[in-house]
């Protein structure tokens, strides 16, 4: 039985979705794209022109795992590159803390 | 004109030091000074509060300062008080800087007056009078006199309500803590008047009418005056109720994150009820919530109300505004000195990282709530500076007091003087295991028991338990009858959780006992033993499931929990038997200040293969202050020939319990007073069951967990006794945990 | 009805008072030696014996556990002798009550490791171990101050890493990343920056993210060389099953280590 | 360890009364009891003369009318209400034979509504809800009822079937003493004065505030000392308006100039009362101070009351008047203070002055609720 023992979905980054994608354009500042689609999951200490959106949920009951990123390049301030093939859109259904519903 | 210090000479100085004096004078040998910066350099001597008087000029190249040093404060003599005690009015002083050792200072002292005046009017005692005083000493030192005269506390002779016509003055007034005095007053002092208690008040009066459809209602004055001799306080609040109004429709702006259906199931009123603004504002907080769980952390719901008045209608209309999506960056705990940061970290279900999630947050709060050695929790969602769409979140923890080393001498009014020693913590070695050694030992019983679980065996909260002990029962001192056991046993236990709120537990291990008999036990005890043995082994398999949403694990105020056990004792044991339980507890708030929680507890066990029935020493008893208040602990059920205490195979009992509002105010963490019924027996089998044979009894109980050790004490009064059951008014237990 | 108990020590020299009083100090009876420590000041706040009374209250506050009344006291002497000798001590002692906090007795026996309880005291020692080093960079405490410094930063370090252990056990592995960003932002002085760089390089790998973990195993070698191979734990970071908790021994060590 | 729960008061202790010098006749009429008086309160319920009869209510509800000669009850009527304020009635209206010309009686109840009744038999006229509660007699003038409620509010209204002139606002403090001032009727204006310590003249026709003037400043600490109520109804002489701020002052003020004539530090939360010659002041413990009316100087004053917290005084130039802790009524020497005589009038103190209607007789009204009409005569 999967479901035993009992385990937390495990979530991690930025869930954008395609439409917010759809707002990035190159030669975007920096500041836009903050603005656009929110501060990145990896700021990375050593790449500091490359910012990394990635999205990761394991499911607690299933532990399927569904994992993608997006990773946007500038140079000198603006965005140069758009990386979003293994973008993954990740909408996970909302818990279900319900057997006793004490909203708090 | 400017010159170059040669020299500078201080004159006066008598406590502070030259070195200590030159550190403050911002002038060095062969500094150029001009004489416009005198005011200056004085303007900086006086900020070290040491000087009342400082005087600069210049003498050839030599800077001469004249300064007269303040005088230092020596005794200090309090007259007079007596509702505030002397140690806490010198604490109050020197936190003003008013303390023997200080510089005095006129206007500090000013201070301290028009402060310990405001204190005292606090406390309603308006007619104090206070002077204080200082005459010299010999080296520049003063003694400091206060004088005061308490006075009368005043108390509140009459509060009237005007212009109340839908509801009675008196239904309106037990709405609010201030009152005229009644005969709880001495305690709850709620017949003295402050500002803040009135306007406490005042706003319990508002929520009242706006939580029964006054939609106009409004406060026109609130006059409170005390009477010339300052003894009484007379408060007149005039209000103007309007009419009651329904609530025609109600509709949602702003629904492209959470669609108008999920929306309707979150409204906490019908359309057509009478407007509740308490249920208005529940309806708000839930779609903040569920907001929250879609990583819309600063989300804003404004509640546009549509009033009708003609036919006293209002339509209400939700304007929600998403904001931005937001990811907790970091969760920080604070407080935790003795708790390791994993143990807290591994209660969270909100990870760093990771989209906002309210549910999430909440729930988590609530699991370190429930973690043993914790007794409070705050948390708070601090914005992260320059990042809009990120928040840290603080857990802020208050630890209870270390159960590490716990030597207790209990008293059980049943089980005489209990001398407790444990040891246990729940991060052995910074490991995160919990690791205990009991020792207890009374007239009753002597155990030695280890026990050591690591609650997260697994990184989901699998957890593994040993349990290793030996127990000496004497059941005479029981006063179940002339008879001892030893008793030994080794187990292993996991526990498995199934979702939030439900585990279960599975396990199994071996125990032995044995039995030796004393000249005055009942027959057919020595028979038995004849027959089977007096050394019994036993290998047990055990199994149980608990579902537990209650808020906190002690001194609950809300949720449930529900236990259900099996134990089988398994063939190859010398005796073959089960033992099943059923276990219930639930809270509820009843009105908006008072608890009820009721229990009920059913237990039954029968042989199977060879063995006909229970093993006599494996019966359940009833009676004492975990089972029947009121009645002799152990001493209810079926009786052996000489009428010394048998139990039997099925018990059944239950209660309830109604727990007192004031207490659960203040120290709701540490004391809880309330009244019980108590009902139930134990009967030999099951189908000797009979509800007329029930025992009841009602009366008061006070917890009291005390830094020394849970205080159980309870006062109960059986119902329905019958002739040979003997009561026990007045049973307490100190130490032993509850 | 305050009942005023006769004072004994009304005609005694300053002298006598003192030493009564540093007499209770060092024989442990704290109560009675505050209160001779105040009548001392009370009567007689100049000279050298209330100095050396003002700078005993610090000593005696802190034995007592009274850590704030001790920190009290060392400002107040401050306030008043600023440039005595003394005044490093007091400075000194700011710093050293600032992160005690009720150590029971037990906790001697089974010591709680620091690094995983509240760092905020980490920090307020630290500010004021600096605020010493500033004021007194040669002073007779100037020295012990920075070596607790260096010790309270590495404390703070090792907090960050053990965060970011769990998350990596938990397959958080963003969490634990950002964690050791925070490392080497703000420690990267301390020992704990090669661990940093350890969950950094083994968080990409399991994020798939290659080349950014290539970038970081390469600053690691070049930092860190002996390291990667010597430092048991590095070594579990990198190449270990992370889901295996650490050795129950192992994690005992750890905590005898760090304190 | 005493005053465990509430502490002793800070007043002084009451001086026993010494023996009765008799040196003057106080002769008791006739007494009457009304309800339970004003119960324990500390409202100013005050009887009203008008004609021949004299009209009195009770705190529980009990309106009665007496002949004012014999004391003989006319009629009664139980109002049902609590009432806080009252009996107020048009003095100046020449009733002469109240059997038959009815006028309008006017009483405040404790939810704020004003009531009118037929003063020839008591039957109701008109009531009308004001915003609060009522403690201040209101004021009855040429055909209009002057309202103050406890919340600074002024209303005025017709006499014959209350319906509303205006409405006017003189301001109040947030903590005051219990207790309002009466407004003083001076002819075309009153003259109220409020917790604030501030003087407002409001016109009878319209209400437009003539005159708005604050007149103390509260002094102290904290918000309870800093209280400068003016709740001593203030009088007036010759043009010379006197009052008294709690616990601060007593003062004097031209009013045609509006200056200040002097000022002098007693002070009283009672009514103030002055004859041709002084002002008569009544600490908090009960010590009277007797104020040249030129100069503000303490002519004289009288400790032989001392704490026997007394009623607001009363008197005919000669003699001074006040009704003592124990229902005496007490006649002083108004020279010098020296007691006089005393006789006992009611079983408790008074919270209003000994009422003069006529040359030399006066009714008393105790908070057991008795009324009695008393007569002084020379020795």
């Amino acid at each position: 039985c999967g479901k035993i023992p009992y385990r937390i979905d495990i979530d991690q980054g930025n869930f954008i979705t395609q439409t917010d994608l759809d707002r990035l354009s190159v030669g975007m500042t920096k500041d836009a794209v903050q603005r656009a689609i929110g501060t990145p999951a990896i700021q990375d200490f050593f790449n500091q022109d490359r910012w990394d959106y990635v999205q990761r949920f394991r499911d607690g009951d299933s532990q399927a795992l569904q994992a993608g990123r997006v990773s946007l390049f500038f140079t000198n301030g603006l965005l140069s590159q758009i990386d979003a093939e293994q973008f993954n859109e990740i909408t996970p259904e909302p818990l279900d803390y319900s057997t006793r519903d004490r909203g708090q | 004109e400017t010159f170059t210090v040669e020299d500078v000479r201080v004159d006066g100085l008598q406590r502070i030091t030259a070195g200590s004096f030159f550190n403050y004078l911002p002038v060095r040998q062969g500094d150029r000074l001009d004489e416009a910066d005198f005011p200056q350099i004085i303007r900086q001597l006086y900020q070290t509060d040491f000087f009342d008087y400082i005087n600069l000029y210049k003498e050839g190249n030599t800077l001469i300062v004249e300064v007269e040093e303040r005088p230092v404060i020596g005794e200090i003599e309090i007259v007079g008080n007596k509702e505030i005690k002397t140690d806490d009015l010198l604490n109050g002083l020197s936190g003003l800087g008013i303390s023997p050792g200080n510089t005095f200072d006129v206007a500090k002292l000013k201070q301290a007056e028009r402060e310990l005046l405001n204190v005292y009017h606090a406390r309603s005692k308006f007619d104090v009078i206070i002077a204080m005083q200082e005459n010299p000493l010999p080296d520049n030192r003063v003694q400091l006199n206060v004088d005061i005269q308490e006075g009368i506390s005043a108390r509140i002779q009459q509060i009237n309500i005007v212009g109340n016509k839908a509801f009675s003055e008196k239904e309106i007034l037990k709405k609010i803590d201030l009152s005229t005095t009644k005969w709880h007053s001495l305690f709850t002092k709620n017949d003295r008047y402050s500002g803040d208690k009135l306007r406490g008040d005042i706003a319990e009066i508002e929520a009242f009418y706006l939580d029964r459809g006054f939609l106009d209602f409004k406060i026109n004055s609130t006059q409170v005056s005390l009477t010339d001799d300052k003894k009484g306080v007379y408060i007149t609040v005039s209000l103007v109720e309007g009419l009651p109004y329904r609530v025609k429709s109600v509709d949602f702006v702003g629904t492209d994150a959470i669609d108008k259906a999920q929306l309707n199931d979150m409204i906490a009123f019908e359309v057509g009820d009478y407007y509740a603004r308490k249920a208005v504002r529940e309806t708000q907080q839930n779609i903040k919530n569920a907001l929250g769980d879609k990583s819309y952390a600063f989300s804003a719901v404004q509640i546009i109300p549509d009033i009708d008045r003609e036919n006293n209608e209002v339509s209400l209309t939700y304007a929600i505004d998403k904001g931005r999506k937001t990811t907790v960056r970091r969760i920080q705990f604070a407080g935790n000195y003795k708790t390791n940061d994993e143990v807290l970290r591994r209660e969270m279900r909100q990870f760093e990282s990771a989209p906002y999630n309210h549910t999430k947050i909440a729930r988590s709060l609530e699991r370190i709530q429930r973690l043993q050695n914790i007794t409070s929790v705050t948390r708070k969602e601090v914005p992260v500076a320059g990042q809009p769409d990120q928040v840290n979140i603080v857990y802020e923890v208050t630890e209870s007091l270390p159960r590490t080393i716990t030597a207790g001498v209990g008293y059980g009014s049943s089980s005489g003087f209990l001398f407790n020693l444990g040891y246990e913590t729940a991060n052995f070695f910074g490991t995160g295991n919990t690791f205990a050694f009991d020792f207890n030992n009374s007239t009753e019983t002597r155990q030695y028991s280890f026990t050591f679980t690591d609650p997260y065996y697994t990184e989901n909260g699998v957890s593994r338990t040993f349990n290793l002990y030996y127990r000496e029962q004497d059941e005479d001192e029981a006063e179940i009858g002339d008879w001892t056991s030893d008793n030994w046993g080794a187990f292993l236990r996991y526990g498995i959780p199934i979702n939030e709120y439900e585990s279960f537990r599975i396990g199994g291990g071996y125990r032995g006992i044995e039995i030796k008999t004393g000249d005055e036990v009942a027959p057919e005890i020595p028979d038995y033993l004849a027959e089977n043995g007096e050394r019994y082994d036993e290998f047990v398999f055990d199994f149980a499931w608990t579902n537990d949403t209650r808020d906190k694990t002690v001194f609950s105020t809300s949720g449930a929990v529900t236990r259900l056990n099996a134990e089988i004792v398994v063939p190859g044991s010398d005796e073959t038997y089960y033992k099943l339980g059923a276990r219930n507890r639930t809270y509820f708030g009843i009105s908006d200040n008072l608890l009820l929680s009721v229990r009920g507890d059913l237990s039954y066990g029968d042989g199977y293969g060879s063995t006909e029935e229970l093993p006599f020493f494996r019966n359940y008893y009833a009676g004492g202050l975990t089972t029947i208040r009121g009645f002799e602990s152990n001493s209810l059920g079926p009786k052996w020939s000489n009428d010394d205490v048998r139990g039997g195979n099925l018990r059944v009992t239950g209660g309830a319990e109604v727990i007192f509002p004031w207490y659960l105010g203040q120290d709701a963490e540490t004391v809880r007073v309330g009244s019980f019924v108590d009902f139930g027996n134990v009967y030999s089998d099951v189908d000797d069951f009979d509800v007329s044979d029930f025992r009841y009894s009602a009366g008061l109980f006070l917890i009291w967990r005390s830094p020394v050790g849970p205080l159980n004490l309870s006062y109960g009064v059986p119902l329905n006794e019958e002739d040979g059951d003997k009561i026990e008014n007045f049973q307490f237990t100190i130490g032993v945990p509850l | 009805c305050s009942t005023v108990s006769e004072d004994k020590t009304l005609g005694w020299s300053v002298q006598r008072i003192y030493s009564e009083a540093k007499e209770n100090l060092d024989g442990g009876s704290y109560r009675p030696a505050r209160e001779l420590y105040g009548k001392l000041l009370a009567r007689y706040p100049f000279g050298r014996y209330a100095q050396q009374a003002q700078l005993d209250l610090i000593q005696l506050e802190y034995k007592d556990r009274e850590f704030d009344q001790a920190i009290a006291q060392a400002d107040k002497f401050l306030q008043l002798y600023p440039t005595s000798p003394y005044a490093d001590y007091a400075r000194y002692m700011k710093g050293v009550i600032s992160y005690s906090r009720d150590v029971g007795i037990i906790d001697k026996l089974v010591p709680t490791n620091i690094a995983q309880s509240d760092q905020a005291l980490m920090k307020k020692a630290f500010e004021a171990f600096q605020a010493l080093v500033e004021q007194n960079p040669e002073g007779k405490y100037s020295e012990d101050a920075q070596l607790r410094m260096i010790f309270l930063n590495n404390i703070n370090a090792e907090h960050e890493i053990y965060v970011a252990e769990y998350y990596l056990r938990r397959g958080a592995y963003l969490a634990a990343v950002n964690r050791a960003k925070y490392v080497l932002e703000n420690y990267q002085t301390t020992p704990s920056a090669a661990l940093a760089l350890g969950v950094k390089v083994r968080a990409y790998r399991e994020l798939n993210l290659p080349d950014l973990a290539d970038d970081a195993m390469r600053v690691l070698t070049l930092n860190f060389p002996d390291e990667i191979t010597a430092n048991e734990r590095l070594v579990h970071l990198l190449t270990g099953d992370l889901q295996k908790k650490r050795g129950f021994f192992s994690s005992i060590r750890q905590t005898l280590s760090t304190n | 360890c005493s005053g465990f729960f509430l502490g002793e008061p800070n007043l002084a202790e009451p001086e026993k009364l010494p023996s009765n010098p008799n040196e003057v006749n106080v002769s008791r009429h006739w007494q009457q009891k009304i309800g339970k008086g004003t119960a324990d309160s500390t409202l100013r319920l005050t009887p009203k003369v008008i004609g021949d009869r004299v009209y009195m209510v009770s705190a529980d509800g009990l309106l009665r009318a007496f002949s004012l000669d014999t004391g003989e009850r006319q009629w009664q009527r139980q109002l049902g209400h609590a009432i806080s304020a009252g009996v107020a009635g048009d003095t100046t209206s020449p009733a002469t034979n109240s059997a038959t010309s009815s006028t309008a009686l006017v009483v405040g109840t404790e939810n704020g509504v004003l009531m009118a009744f037929s003063s020839t038999d008591g039957s109701p006229l008109w009531s009308y809800p004001l915003s609060t509660e009522i403690i201040a007699s209101p004021t009855v003038t040429n055909g209009r009822v002057i309202a103050r409620t406890i919340d600074g509010q002024v209303t005025a209204l017709t006499a014959d079937r209350g319906e509303v002139l205006w409405k006017q606002d003189i301001g109040v403090a947030d903590l005051t003493i219990r207790g309002n001032a009466e407004a003083l009727n001076l002819g075309e204006v009153l003259l109220f004065t409020n917790g604030r310590g501030t003087i407002t003249v409001l016109s009878i026709a319209d209400g437009r505030p003539v005159l708005t003037a604050p007149v103390v400043i509260g002094r102290g600490m904290t918000e309870v000392q800093r209280i400068a109520d003016l709740l001593a109804t203030p009088t007036i002489n010759e043009g010379v308006l006197f009052l008294s701020a709690y616990r601060h002052k007593t003062l004097a003020i031209d009013l045609q100039s509006g200056g200040l004539v002097w000022e002098q530090a007693v002070a009283s939360a009672l009514d103030l009362f002055a004859d041709s010659r002084y002002v008569y002041v009544v600490d908090k413990d009960s010590i009277i101070y007797a104020l040249n009316q030129k100069d503000g100087k303490v002519a004289w004053q009288s400790e032989v009351l001392k704490g026997r917290r007394i009623s607001p005084l009363s008197g005919d130039g000669v003699h001074l008047l006040t009704v003592d802790m124990d229902g005496q009524l007490v006649a002083l020497d108004s020279q010098d203070g020296s007691l006089l005589a005393y006789e006992s009038v009611g079983k408790s103190r008074a919270h209003i002055a000994p009422l003069r209607f006529d040359q030399n007789r006066w009714l008393t009204f105790t908070r057991d609720g008795r009324l009695t009409q008393i007569e002084l005569s020379a020795k």
